[in-house]
């Protein structure tokens, strides 16, 4: 395992401590439980907006705290669901009298530990939503499943939610916003090559020279299917189609790109991917008009890429275009 | 005969012994169908566990065992931290108070528990989770009712193994390795796995 | 060798297509001969700024082409300076009448290029200077070697002058700017792993699953010396230690502190350094009061980081803080 | 005996066969002390040279190799292109009008050539460059004065392989290789390797 660390058991603690020390003119970090809150919070009748997650996946969720986007994340340990403990503190945290919207990405321990804080949120009375990410078109939607994974559209809905919250909107409205990018959104990712969690010492899965998974999951859970290595446009065709096809997505659409690196993927890659994607897209009469390009929800290491797309209106398209200030995602301010 | 106080001690910290030495192997099986940090979560759990119970070993069977729950609930994370959590806090509801338990108790106890777990991931048999592993445990447990403890816990282990080997062939339909679909086949679960070292540890040091 | 690209011929047109597709709003790219510039340039009476240098260390220097940094970039082939003709369009294209800086990372490639560069673009009549980048402590400065690289630094001279330029100071001025961040800069970078160079199709150099080389170029080029792989509170004491004692920083300064990622490494790992940087820095009494985290110069796919320094005064504090809106560094617009 | 018009053309098409052909080593010696790209900038290069060569081909010589170098300039990049540039350049600025050269043209030639690399470059003879394999080379050539034109070449080209050749034991002391310093010993120089390619096929063209 070659990674810039001391003991895996610190891997997670030292980095947020790197993160607090880095930016603390925009997020203050709290351990025992651990979570990130705005530096500038509780905001007095704004909705607290809170996401969480198993680390690992940086920037996501901690760089995504700060005006116009998140009010709190809670980190867990790597590839782990936080606790409920974790959960609610910050949703006590950042609760300015308006309810707090909780952004769970569809996996059954996030979902089952944010549900655990939601309760104990709400027996200290104060108002909690939540809404479930599930945007992987990769994994089959079944009764017979768990879901669909929640993805690339996690970082999206962050964005667009955050901006919602900050017009003061009430809490049913900024859940909604949260629902509708959810539900206008779809993604698709692959891998080039596995990750290493840093407990565990050894990649997560073999993957050899001359092959790829597609559909990997963002903790390197195995995807749809294994395949030879093939080329950036034709890796492109096969998750674009899948993404198109599930909305779908039709000619005439606007939509919001997102091309995404898995935490080893140079940009470089990243932008040859947009190329072909906006190129795929523009076969099919779907136009891109506003795009993320980097690496933001990630798998620590791993190389490979996700596409996002999010049908966007009038509505959405302002709210991405306001102004946000994090770590991680920055503009306007 | 009963289940003394001491010996629940005993077997948290026994489970916690059991889970270090097969930290690895969890994980190794939660890599082929998950995401590789079984092993770690339940170790961070029950290290946690372990280190709180001289705090409550003093207190009646029900405290103690609320207490690892609550303690794992806040440590574990993933979807075996609320599980595991809600199993133990669901031992302690049905314990509380007492400092000892009858062969009755401790499978009413288990009912409870198989029932939080149950409640909180709405999984079935067959669908290839910890609740494999815990559903033929609990059975055995009825079926020995009126005989011999140790019989009785060593039954229940022995079922939990054939219910952890039982996961080998399904389709995962619940957690994590429902994403991999028909491909979690031939895999054993990570959690049906540590659910048996659970069992198997309390027919080891439950007396 | 396992890339999400099409041919390797390719790999760099078709990942400028992407950025020009990307970023319309902020910059223009231009084809045969390549390069890049503001959408709002060329700006009159305002000094141009321009870089360039081979392809594979993305985001730069593209990824600065905006308000408030570079006014062109000029990309090479993978790893291999660009061509006097690309310099000479760019500075024709960005001359706004007040003289064009070429920053130029001290590579004997890049320096020739922008020597002939700067000779065909003064025949034109256009006023030019030139500094050079060199702040790789890992390399021996003397009379016996090319010199030290430039690497780090280069980023951050990028932002200092750009932001010089933006206020219509002088050529001069202006590359004095440039040339004070040079000399209150220093860097020191490692490697986890090799790069692949997309035509060389395997890994420039095998670094055994328990070695890093310590020192390396941001090419791939062997550094200062090959080690088993250490943990990351002792590789940023033995990196730090090396960027400290050169220029040297001393207790009481204050410093703008560049933790960099060389393209496959972790955004979770870069901060665990920086946690680790900022201790180290304490202990001497030297005060980190400005800060840049992320992978902005890199070397394709490598695993590693490096570690820059840049002693700060109140004139470079406001110039770093000054408003940028480009693809890869943004604040304040 | 003089070397025509037409042989230079067939030279600077050889060469860019051997370049193609040597791709790959050259890449690889460049990846031992460099940054791993001398032999597809090199090949970048005479592929669009070849490719100007069927607008000049019917030029004079000066012409044909100042095009070359000019096309280098603009495809090459790295130290090699400013270098193999100026080498070109030189020759044709030394050979401009002739439609054939005599060996003491093509001496002259080659030694301005390598005063233009050496003015652009810096670089002494023993720093591990492609001046190790060119001044050897001129100087067979001048030690050749007045022999047979195919005898000077070849001579020529043997001394620019010793030269290539001594470049191991080297340390190399610019461009690129120097920053690992001592670690260059043993290493051949890519670029005194390509230059070797570029005098031998000289000798096996030039008529
Ligand atoms: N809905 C569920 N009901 C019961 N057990 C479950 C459920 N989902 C997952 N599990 C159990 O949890 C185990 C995985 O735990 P762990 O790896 O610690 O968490 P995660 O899947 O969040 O990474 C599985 O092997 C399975 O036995
Ligand atoms: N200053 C110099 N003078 C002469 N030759 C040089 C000089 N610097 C480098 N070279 C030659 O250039 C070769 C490297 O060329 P190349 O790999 O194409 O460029 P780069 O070093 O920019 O990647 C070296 O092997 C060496 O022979
Ligand atoms: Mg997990
Ligand atoms: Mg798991
Ligand atoms: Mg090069
Ligand atoms: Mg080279």
């Amino acid at each position: 395992m070659k990674k810039l660390i001391n003991k895996a058991e610190d891997v997670v603690p030292e980095a947020l401590a790197g993160m607090a020390a880095a930016h603390a003119d925009m997020i203050k970090v709290f351990t025992n439980p651990n979570y990130i809150v705005r530096a500038d919070g509780p905001i007095q009748g704004k909705v607290g907006v809170i996401s969480g997650g198993g680390s690992g996946h940086e920037p996501m969720h901690g760089g995504f705290v700060g005006m116009g986007m998140l009010d709190a994340a809670c980190p867990g340990a790597v590839f782990t669901s936080p606790t409920p403990d974790q959960m609610l503190e910050a949703t006590k945290a950042v609760n300015g009298g308006a309810g707090v919207l909780h952004i769970v990405k569809n996996y059954t321990g996030d979902v089952m530990n944010f549900e655990m804080a939601a309760d104990l949120a709400k027996a200290e009375g104060i108002e909690v939503a939540a809404v479930v990410t599930n945007d992987d078109v990769a994994v089959k939607d079944s009764l017979y499943t768990a879901g669909r994974r929640g993805v690339g559209v996690t970082v999206l809905a962050e964005k667009m939610t955050g901006a919602a919250a900050e017009q003061r909107r009430s809490l049913k409205d900024v859940a909604a916003v949260c629902q509708k990018v959810n539900d206008l959104g779809r993604t698709m990712g692959m891998a080039l090559t596995s990750c290493t969690v840093p407990h565990a010492g050894k990649p997560t899965f073999d993957l050899p020279e001359d092959e790829m998974e597609i559909g990997i999951g963002i903790h390197g859970e195995p995807g749809r299917k294994r395949m030879k290595l093939a080329s950036a446009h034709e890796i492109v065709e096969m998750m674009a189609a899948a993404v198109v096809e599930d909305l779908p997505y039709k000619s005439g659409d606007e939509v919001l790109a997102f091309v995404n690196g898995m935490g080893g993927t140079p940009l470089i890659e990243l932008y040859l991917i947009y190329n072909e994607l906006e190129a795929y897209l523009k076969g099919k009469g779907i136009k891109i008009t506003r795009r993320l390009i980097g690496s933001y929800i990630t798998s620590l290491e791993m190389a490979g890429c996700s596409l996002t797309l999010v049908k966007l209106d009038d509505e959405l398209t302002k709210l991405w275009d306001a102004p946000v200030k994090t770590p991680a995602l920055r503009w306007g301010a | 005969m009963t289940i003394s106080r001491d010996s629940i001690v005993d077997w948290i910290k026994a489970f916690a012994v059991a889970i270090e030495a097969n930290k690895d192997y969890l994980t190794d099986l939660d890599s082929a169908i998950g995401d590789a940090d079984h092993g770690a979560n339940m170790h961070r759990g029950m290290q946690a566990a372990v280190g709180k119970l001289p705090t409550v070993a003093d207190k009646d069977i029900g405290t103690i065992l609320k207490t690892i729950g609550m303690t794992l609930v806040a440590t574990v994370g993933g979807a075996s931290g609320p599980l595991y959590g809600t199993l133990f806090m669901q031992l302690g509801t049905s314990t509380a108070g007492k400092m000892e338990l009858s062969l009755a108790d401790w499978t009413a106890a288990l009912e409870a528990a198989l029932g939080g777990v149950v409640a909180r991931g709405k999984a079935a048999v067959g669908e290839k989770t910890m609740v494999d592993a815990l559903t033929p445990a609990l059975d055995a447990l009825k079926s020995a009712a009126g005989s011999d403890i140790a019989a009785a816990l060593k039954a229940s282990a022995a079922a939990a193994a054939a219910g952890r080997d039982s996961t080998i062939p399904l389709v995962a339909r619940k957690g994590r390795a429902s994403y991999v679909g028909e491909r979690s086949a031939g895999h054993q679960d990570p959690g049906a796995t540590s659910s048996h070292l659970l069992l198997q540890t309390a027919a080891d040091h439950l007396k």
